[in-house]
C-alpha cells in the first residue's frame, strides 16, 4: 500500500493540546452563603446560574496497566443541551511559578446517545454522581461551586443523597498550552475569596 | 367601504383636509386641558408662575378656537352629498330597458331601497357612526377591517318599508344580491354597531381555536398573545409543516408557512413572526395560504372562515406524498404540487391549476 | 461526710443542704435546699384548715349550723391543743381570727339593725359641710396647674421640632458634600484615584465596545461665598466632564430627495408633514421635564433626546444629575456614530456611502439621498447650532432615531449575553446556539445564520427603506382612492408591523354591488426593496421600489375589477356576455397598458353592447359603449 | 436537514470516472441545478487494538460531512452513531493506545455541491489513497423530514438525471417509520456505500483511473 497522500482535512479539527488549570478548596454548608455573595461580588456581571449535572465515568481497560477514563455529562436542569464528553489527563503539579493545577484536556459535546456508544466502544461505567450547586464567570475563568450526591440506585438520579456537609469550590481556566499567565490571575482572584475558601492545587495523587 | 358613503359631490380632498383639522383641534383641545390639568409649572416668584401657567392657558385657547375656525371653514367646503345614484355610472346598466324581462315593481321597490339607503348612507350620519368615527385617524380611503356598511334606519312609512323587505327577500333568492347590505334591510334591522366581529372577547377566540384544535387529531394549534390581545397560533401540520397565524380578534391578518425542523422563534424565545421559510415550496405554500386567507371571506362569521381555513391548511399533510391531480407527477420545476383547491382540496402544481 | 473536704465544709452552711445519702467510696448525695416558694408551699400544706374553722366556733355569724355543731368544734379545738408550738404562722391564724369575729359581730349588729325593733342608727350631727365646696375648688386649681404643665411640655416639645425641622431645611439648602456624594454613587459608578474621585460615564458595564474612556471627576464646589444669601440651588458637589462630552448631541436621521427624476409622485409631499404644532409641543415637554425630580429624568431625557428643539434655557448651573446625563447621551451619540461610520467605510455597496465630518451619506434609492449626522453643540455655540437647525426641522425621522438608539442598546445587550453559562456545568464557556452546532449537526445554512451579523448602518438604511417605502405605497394607494371615485379602493393595513415589513389588503369593489364582485383581493407585502403582491386568484407579482409600476398595476387591477363587474352583472341581469377580454389589443392605442373590454347581448338577442374600460394619462377612467343592431353609432361615455 | 438518499452510479461503458461525473454533473445544469461549492465527506477506519477486550476486530469508523463543518460522526457497523463536535479527533487521538487508525482504509468522496429548487445534490468521486474508485450521487431534499413521505417524490426527482441507474430505497429509510430523519442517517448511508466501494477494490473494474 502506498502512503496517503497528504489530503487536506475537510474539517477534521478541534483545537489541540488544551490545558486546564485547576485550583479546589471546599467550603461547609454553613458557610456557602457568604461565599456566593463574595462571588456574585467578585464575578461577571451575569445572572448567577445554579446546576444540577448526572455525571457517569467510564473507564476503559486494555493492555495498559493504567484504564483510560472518560467522563460523561449530561445537564439534568436545563434540556436540550447536549452531552459533555471530557477526557482529562495525568495532573501535573509543576514548580511553585505555577499557581495551579495543570491537566490535558478534551471538551466534547455531543448527541445524547452517548453511554450507548460508549459502551457499544467497550467501555464501562465505573460510578455515577449527581453534582449540584452554582457557577461564575469571571473572564475566562469558571468559578464552580457544588455538592457532590451519591446516586443510591444505580440509573435512578431521583434518590440521591449527600456526600458530605460541604462543597467543593473549583477554580478553573481552560487554555492552550504553555499558558501559564492564566494561573497567576487564578491565584490573584483566589486571594480575594480568602479566607472564605482556600483555594489550591490538590494532587489527587497524594490522597490516593 | 367608507368611500362608499360619499357621494360624487363630495370634495375629497377638501374631506381629508377637514379630517386633519379635526386631527389638529382635537389635539390642541386636550393640549389645553393638559395645561389645566398641571397647574401652575416651578418658577421663581409666585407672580411668575401665575404668569406663565396664565399666558399658556391663553395660547392653547387660541390654538383651540383657531383650529375650530379652521374646521367651520373647510366644513363649508366639503359639499353636500349629491342625491345622484349610488352606484356611480355603472349603476345605469341595472337600469335595463328591456320591459318585459324586468318586471317594474320589483326594480321600483329596488330604487325605493336605494334612495333609502343613499339617505342613510350620507355622509353626515355616518359620521356619527362610532366606529367610523375611530377610523378618522386614518385617510379615508384606509378604513381598517370595516368590512360592513351599516346605516341608520330611514324615516319612511313603515308600510313602503314593509314591501321593501318582502320584494328584497324576494330578490335575494334570485340571487340577485348585490351587496351586504340588502340583506341588512330584509332581515330585522341589524344594531348599529353590528361589527362585534372586531372586538370579540378572548375567551371567545380561545373556544373557537380550541374546538378547532380538537377537530383534527394531526394538527396541534398553540396560542399565544404576546402582543396583547391579539392572538398567535403556532399550528404543527404532522412532520410536515408549521403555521404561523397572527389573528386579529378572529380575523386572520398574517400567516407564514415553514418547514417542521426549521426555527419558528427568534433569540430570545418569541414567535418569529415576519421571516420567511428558507425552502422554496415553503415559500410557496405561505403565498397560497395568503391568497387562501383572500378567499375565505365571510366577514359576518368569521370563526367560519378560520374553521375553512383550517380544514384547508389540513390537506397539507400529504403535501410530498400526492402527485398532481392534472399532471399525475410530483415535481414540476423542482417544486411539489404546492396548490390545493379551495373547495375540493386537491393537489395540484401552481402551474396545473387553472 | 467525713469524705468531704475542709474547703467544703467552710463554704457550705450545713443547714442548707442535706444530705441525702453517702454512697460507698464516700461521695454524698445532697438534697437541694428548698426554694423560697417550696418552702411556702410546705409550710402551707402543714394548715390544718378544718381546726382552723373549727376554731372559729365562738363565731356568731351564719346562723343555726355553727349552734349545731359545737360538739365537732370541742374536738378539733382539742387537736389544736397541742399543735400551736409546731405553728409558725400562729399569729397570722390568730388574727385571721379576730377578724372573722369582728366580721360576724357586725353581721349580727346589722342583722338587727335591719330588723328595726331593737335597735336603729341615728346620724350624728357633724359640722356643716364648707368642706365639701373646698376640695373641687383645690382640684380646679390642681387640674389647671397641671393642664398648664402638660402644655409646657408640649409647646417645649413643639418648638424643639420645629428648631429641627427648621435646621433640617437649612442642612438640606447646605447639602453637605458628602451627601451628595452618597447620592451620586447610588447612581454612577465612583472610584478613588489618588486624592481624586473619578467616576464612569460610559456604557461599557452595559456591553459597549467604545473606546472613549468616559470618565468625569467629582469635585467640591467650595467658590460659594458664605456670608452671601446662599442660592438655592448651590450643590456643594460638582463634575467635571471631559470637554468633548460638554454640552448636547442628537444624531438627525433624515432622508432627502436627490433629484426630481425620480419620477414619482409622493416623495415631495412624503416627508413633509404639517408640523406647525409640534415646537410648543417640544417645550412644553421642555418645562415639564426641569420641573421633574433628578431621578426621574432618567426616563424622560431619553425622549426628549430625540426632540429636535434641545435647547435648555439653564438657569444657574445644571445640576450634575443632568450634566451627567446629557454627557452620557453625548457619549451615546458618539458612539452611535462612530459606529456607523466605521461601517460606512467598510461596507461595500453599489454606492459608496459617503462620510463627510459629522454626516453619512447613502443612497437606499436611486435619487434618494438617507443622510445620519452627529449633530453635537457645546452650550457657547447654541446661537449656531440652532441656526443650523432650523433650516428644515421637518425631515427628522424620529423613528429611526429612535430604532438607532435602540438598536446600539441591543448591540450592547449582545455583547453582554452572546456568551452564556456551561450546561453541564463542566463544559467550556461559548455561544448560546454555536454550542449545540457540533452535536445536533447543524448544516452550513444553520452556521451562516448564526453568524450573520448584520451592522448597524445595514439595518437602519433597510429602514429606511422600508420607512419609505410603505409611507409611498399608502400614498400611492390614497391618491388612486381619492381620485377615482368608482370602482372604490381600501385599504386595510395590518396591525401588526415589523420594522423591515408591513403588509396591506387592498380591495376594489363597486359600490352596490359588493356580493356580487369581489374578484379584486389583494395583499400587498411591502418589504424593503420590493412589494410582493398576492392576489386572489392565487398570482403573485413582485413590484419594484418604482411608485409608477404599483399605480399601473392597481389601474389594471381596476379595469378588470370593472369588466368583471359588467360581467356578473349581466349575468345576473340575465344577458348574454359574447366576449370578455382583459387585454384587448384593439382600438385606440391605451397611454398605460391595454383596455379590458367585453360584449354582451340582450336576453332575446335583439341588443349587444360592447364596452371597454381603459385609462387616460389623466387616470381617469374610460367606458366606451357601443350599441349595436339599431343605433351603429359609437357614443362615448366619459366618466 | 432534510431527506437523502445517497447511491453510487457505476461508471459508464467505456468512460472514466471524471467523464461519467462530467455526464452527471452536465445533466444536473440543464435541469437547472446551481452549482454551489464543492463538497468533501471523509471516513477513517479505528480497529480496536489486538485483543483490547476480548472482543474480535470491531470497526469504528468517524466520517467527517462538509455539509456539516462543525461535527464529527462516529458509528458502528449497525450500531449507534454518535455525533459529535469536531474535538472528538483530538479524543480519537487520545484513544491511540486502544482504536487504532487504519490509515490506508482512509476513503472520501469529493465533488460538487449543486443546488436546484430545494434539493441538494453532491455528485463525488469516491477515492480511497490515491486512486478514483466509484462515484457518489446524495440527493437530499431540504424541506421533508419523515424520509417515508417525500422517498417517491426523491424518486422521481432522481430518475430525472440517473435515469435507469436510479437506487432502490436505502435500508435506513425502512427502519424509520414515521421518525425525524437525522443526519446520522445520511452518514450510515455513506458509510454502507463507501464499505461496498471497499469490496469492490478486489474486483478492479476496467476504465479505473
Amino acid at each position: 500500500m502506498e502512503a496517503p497522500p497528504v489530503t487536506m482535512m475537510p474539517v477534521t479539527g478541534g483545537t489541540i493540546n488544551m490545558m486546564e488549570y485547576l485550583l479546589q478548596g471546599s467550603v461547609l454548608d454553613q458557610s456557602l452563603e457568604s461565599l456566593l455573595h463574595r462571588l456574585r461580588g467578585l464575578c461577571d456581571n451575569m445572572e448567577p446560574e445554579t446546576f444540577l449535572d448526572h455525571e457517569m465515568v467510564f473507564l476503559l481497560k486494555g493492555q495498559q496497566a493504567s484504564p483510560f477514563v472518560l467522563r460523561a455529562r449530561r445537564s439534568m436542569d436545563k434540556t436540550g443541551m447536549p452531552w459533555h464528553l471530557r477526557y482529562l489527563g495525568q495532573p501535573e503539579i509543576g514548580d511553585k511559578n505555577r499557581h495551579a493545577l495543570v491537566r490535558n484536556c478534551v471538551d466534547i459535546a455531543t448527541s445524547e446517545n452517548l453511554t450507548d456508544f460508549l459502551v457499544e466502544m467497550g467501555f464501562r461505567m465505573d460510578h455515577e454522581f449527581v453534582a449540584k450547586g452554582h457557577v461564575f464567570r469571571k473572564g475566562i475563568m469558571k468559578i464552580v461551586v457544588y455538592k457532590i450526591f451519591r446516586i443510591l440506585m444505580p440509573g435512578n438520579t431521583e434518590s440521591i443523597e449527600p456526600l458530605s456537609l460541604s462543597y467543593l469550590v473549583e477554580l478553573s481556566v481552560v487554555a492552550p498550552a504553555g499558558q501559564d499567565m492564566v494561573s497567576d490571575d487564578m491565584r490573584n482572584f483566589a486571594e480575594q475569596l480568602k479566607p472564605l475558601v482556600h483555594l489550591e492545587k490538590i494532587d489527587p495523587k497524594r490522597l490516593m | 367601504m367608507a368611500d362608499g358613503v360619499l357621494s360624487p359631490g363630495v370634495n375629497l380632498e377638501a374631506f381629508s383636509q377637514a379630517i386633519a383639522a379635526i386631527q389638529a383641534l382635537r389635539s390642541s383641545v386636550t393640549r389645553a386641558f393638559d395645561c389645566l390639568k398641571d397647574g401652575m409649572r416651578h418658577r421663581e416668584t409666585l407672580e411668575g408662575r401665575e404668569k406663565g401657567f396664565v399666558s399658556a392657558f391663553q395660547d392653547s385657547l387660541h390654538s383651540v378656537s383657531r383650529d375650530l375656525g379652521e374646521l367651520e371653514r373647510l366644513s363649508n367646503l366639503v359639499g353636500k352629498p349629491s342625491e345622484n345614484h349610488p352606484l356611480h355610472n355603472s349603476g345605469l346598466l341595472s337600469l335595463d330597458p328591456v320591459q318585459d324581462k324586468t318586471p317594474l315593481y320589483s326594480q321600483l321597490l329596488q330604487a325605493y331601497k336605494w334612495s333609502n339607503k343613499d339617505c342613510g348612507n350620507s355622509p353626515l350620519s355616518t359620521l356619527e357612526d362610532p366606529a367610523w368615527a375611530d377610523d378618522f385617524k386614518v385617510l379615508p380611503s384606509r378604513t381598517q377591517q370595516n368590512d360592513h356598511c351599516y346605516f341608520a334606519p330611514a324615516s319612511s312609512t313603515l308600510e313602503l318599508q314593509y314591501h321593501a323587505g318582502l320584494a328584497s327577500g324576494l330578490l335575494n333568492q334570485q340571487s340577485l344580491k348585490r351587496s351586504a347590505n340588502q340583506m341588512g334591510v330584509s332581515a330585522k334591522r341589524r344594531p348599529k354597531a353590528q361589527p362585534t366581529t372586531l372586538v370579540l372577547p378572548p375567551q371567545y377566540v380561545d373556544d373557537v381555536i380550541n374546538r378547532i384544535d380538537r377537530m383534527f387529531p394531526e394538527m396541534s394549534i398553540q396560542l399565544s398573545r404576546p402582543n396583547g390581545t391579539s392572538a398567535m397560533l403556532l399550528v404543527t401540520l404532522g412532520k410536515v409543516l408549521k403555521v404561523i397565524v397572527v389573528m386579529r380578534s378572529l380575523f386572520i391578518d398574517r400567516t407564514i408557512v415553514k418547514g417542521y425542523n426549521e426555527n419558528v422563534y427568534t433569540e430570545d424565545g418569541k414567535l418569529d413572526i415576519w421571516s420567511k421559510s428558507n425552502y422554496q415550496v415553503f415559500q410557496k405554500v405561505t403565498d397560497h395560504a395568503t391568497t387562501a386567507l383572500l378567499h375565505y371571506q365571510l366577514p359576518q362569521m368569521p370563526d367560519v372562515v378560520v374553521r375553512s381555513f383550517m380544514t384547508w391548511l389540513r390537506s397539507y399533510i400529504k403535501l410530498f406524498q400526492a402527485p398532481c391531480q392534472r399532471c399525475g407527477k410530483f415535481l414540476q420545476d423542482g417544486l411539489p404540487p404546492t396548490w390545493r383547491d379551495f373547495r375540493t382540496l386537491e393537489a395540484f402544481h401552481d402551474t396545473c391549476r387553472q | 461526710m467525713s469524705g468531704a473536704s475542709a474547703v467544703r465544709i467552710s463554704i457550705e452552711s450545713a443547714c442548707e443542704k442535706q444530705v441525702q445519702e453517702v454512697g460507698l467510696d464516700g461521695s454524698e448525695t445532697y438534697l437541694q435546699p428548698l426554694s423560697m416558694s417550696q418552702n411556702l408551699a410546705r409550710l402551707a400544706q402543714r394548715i390544718d384548715f378544718s381546726q382552723g374553722s373549727g376554731s372559729e366556733e365562738d363565731e356568731p355569724g351564719p346562723g343555726g349550723r355553727d349552734w349545731a355543731s359545737p360538739g365537732d368544734a370541742e374536738d378539733e379545738e382539742g387537736l389544736v391543743k397541742f399543735q400551736p408550738s409546731l405553728w409558725p404562722w400562729d399569729s397570722v391564724r390568730n388574727s385571721l381570727r379576730s377578724a372573722l369575729t369582728e366580721t360576724c359581730v357586725l353581721y349580727d349588729v346589722l342583722g338587727i339593725l335591719k330588723d328595726k325593733k331593737f335597735m336603729t342608727l341615728d346620724p350624728v350631727v357633724q359640722d356643716p359641710p364648707p368642706p365639701k365646696q373646698n376640695p373641687q375648688f383645690l382640684q380646679l386649681i390642681s387640674k389647671k396647674k397641671s393642664l398648664a404643665g402638660a402644655a409646657q411640655i408640649l409647646l417645649k416639645g413643639a418648638e424643639r421640632l420645629s428648631k429641627s425641622v427648621a435646621e433640617n431645611q437649612e442642612n438640606k439648602r447646605q447639602r453637605d458634600f458628602n451627601s451628595e456624594l452618597l447620592r451620586l454613587r447610588q447612581h454612577w459608578k465612583l472610584r478613588k484615584v489618588g486624592d481624586k474621585i473619578l467616576g464612569d460615564l460610559s456604557y461599557r458595564s452595559a456591553g459597549s465596545l467604545f473606546p472613549h474612556h468616559g470618565t468625569f471627576e467629582v469635585i467640591k464646589n467650595t467658590d460659594i461665598d458664605l456670608d452671601k444669601k446662599i442660592p438655592e440651588d448651590y450643590c456643594p458637589l460638582d463634575v467635571q466632564i471631559p470637554s468633548d462630552l460638554e454640552g448636547s448631541a442628537y444624531i438627525k436621521v433624515s432622508i432627502q430627495k436627490q433629484a426630481p427624476d425620480i419620477g414619482d409622485l409622493g416623495t415631495v409631499n412624503l416627508f413633509k408633514r404639517p408640523l406647525p404644532k409640534s415646537k410648543p409641543a417640544a417645550e412644553v415637554k421642555l418645562l415639564i421635564h426641569l420641573s421633574l425630580p433628578a431621578e426621574n429624568q432618567v426616563r424622560l431625557l431619553f425622549q426628549f433626546q430625540l426632540c429636535t428643539f434641545y435647547e435648555i434655557e439653564i438657569f444657574g448651573a445644571p445640576h450634575w444629575q443632568t450634566k451627567l446625563e446629557a454627557a452620557q447621551n453625548v457619549l451615546l451619540c458618539k458612539e452611535i456614530f462612530a459606529q456607523l461610520s466605521r461601517e460606512a467605510v467598510q461596507i461595500k455597496s453599489q454606492i459608496p456611502h459617503i462620510v463627510v465630518k459629522n454626516q453619512i451619506i447613502s443612497q437606499p434609492f436611486p435619487g434618494l439621498q438617507l443622510s445620519i449626522s452627529l449633530c453635537h453643540s457645546s452650550n457657547d455655540k447654541k446661537s449656531q447650532k440652532s441656526a443650523s437647525d432650523r433650516q428644515s426641522p421637518e425631515d427628522h425621522l424620529y423613528v429611526l432615531e429612535h430604532n438607532l438608539h435602540q438598536l446600539i442598546r441591543e448591540f450592547h445587550k449582545q455583547t453582554l449575553s452572546s456568551t452564556v453559562m456551561p450546561h453541564p456545568a463542566s463544559a467550556p464557556f461559548g455561544h448560546k446556539r454555536m454550542k449545540l452546532a457540533g452535536p445536533q449537526a447543524f448544516d452550513k445554512n444553520d452556521i451562516n445564520s448564526l453568524q450573520s451579523n448584520e451592522g448597524l448602518l445595514e439595518k437602519i438604511i433597510k429602514q429606511a427603506k422600508h420607512i419609505f417605502l410603505r409611507r409611498r405605497t399608502a400614498r400611492t394607494i390614497d391618491s388612486l382612492a381619492s381620485r377615482i371615485e368608482d370602482p372604490q379602493i381600501q385599504a386595510h393595513w395590518s396591525n401588526i408591523n415589523d420594522v423591515y415589513e408591513s403588509s396591506v389588503k387592498v380591495l376594489i369593489t363597486s359600490q352596490g354591488y359588493e356580493q356580487i364582485c369581489k374578484s379584486i383581493q389583494l395583499q400587498l407585502n411591502i418589504g424593503v426593496e420590493q412589494i410582493r403582491v398576492v392576489h386572489r386568484d392565487g398570482r403573485v407579482i413582485t413590484l419594484s421600489h418604482q411608485e409608477q409600476e404599483l399605480q399601473d398595476f392597481l389601474l389594471s387591477q381596476m379595469s378588470q375589477h370593472q369588466v368583471h363587474a359588467v360581467q356578473q352583472l349581466a349575468k345576473v341581469m340575465g344577458w348574454h356576455v359574447l366576449s370578455f377580454s382583459n387585454h384587448v389589443g384593439l382600438g385606440p392605442v391605451e397611454s398605460i397598458g391595454n383596455a379590458s373590454a367585453i360584449t354582451v347581448a340582450s336576453p332575446n338577442g335583439d341588443y349587444a353592447i360592447s364596452g371597454s374600460i381603459s385609462f387616460d394619462c389623466d387616470h381617469k377612467m374610460y367606458l366606451r359603449v357601443r350599441f349595436s343592431s339599431c343605433f351603429l353609432l359609437e357614443s362615448i361615455s366619459r366618466y | 436537514m432534510g431527506v437523502t438518499c445517497v447511491s453510487q452510479v457505476p461508471v459508464a461503458e467505456g468512460k472514466s470516472v471524471q467523464q461519467t461525473v462530467e455526464i452527471l454533473t452536465r445533466k444536473l445544469e440543464l435541469l437547472g441545478a446551481e452549482k454551489q461549492g464543492t463538497f468533501c465527506v471523509d471516513c477513517e477506519t479505528y480497529h480496536t487494538a489486538a485483543s483490547t477486550m476480548g472482543q474480535t476486530g470491531k470497526l469504528m469508523y468517524v466520517m467527517h460531512n462538509s455539509e456539516y463543518p462543525l461535527s464529527c460522526f462516529a458509528l458502528f457497523e449497525n450500531g449507534p452513531c454518535l455525533i459529535a463536535d469536531a474535538n472528538f479527533d483530538i479524543l480519537m487521538v487520545k484513544l491511540k493506545g486502544f482504536f487504532q487508525n487504519a490509515k490506508a482504509n482512509k476513503i472520501e468522496s469529493r465533488g460538487t455541491r449543486y443546488q436546484y429548487c430545494d434539493f441538494l445534490v453532491k455528485v463525488g468521486t469516491v477515492t480511497m489513497g490515491p486512486s478514483a474508485r466509484g462515484i457518489s450521487v446524495e440527493v437530499e431534499y431540504c424541506p421533508c423530514v419523515v424520509a417515508n413521505d417525500c422517498w417517491n417524490l426523491l424518486m422521481e426527482f432522481m430518475q430525472s438525471f440517473m435515469g435507469n441507474h436510479t437506487p432502490g430505497i436505502p435500508s435506513v429509510f425502512g427502519n424509520k417509520h414515521d421518525s425525524i430523519y437525522s443526519p446520522a442517517d445520511s452518514m450510515v448511508q455513506y458509510m454502507e456505500l463507501f464499505n461496498k466501494i471497499r469490496k469492490q477494490q478486489q474486483v478492479p473494474v476496467a476504465g479505473m483511473r
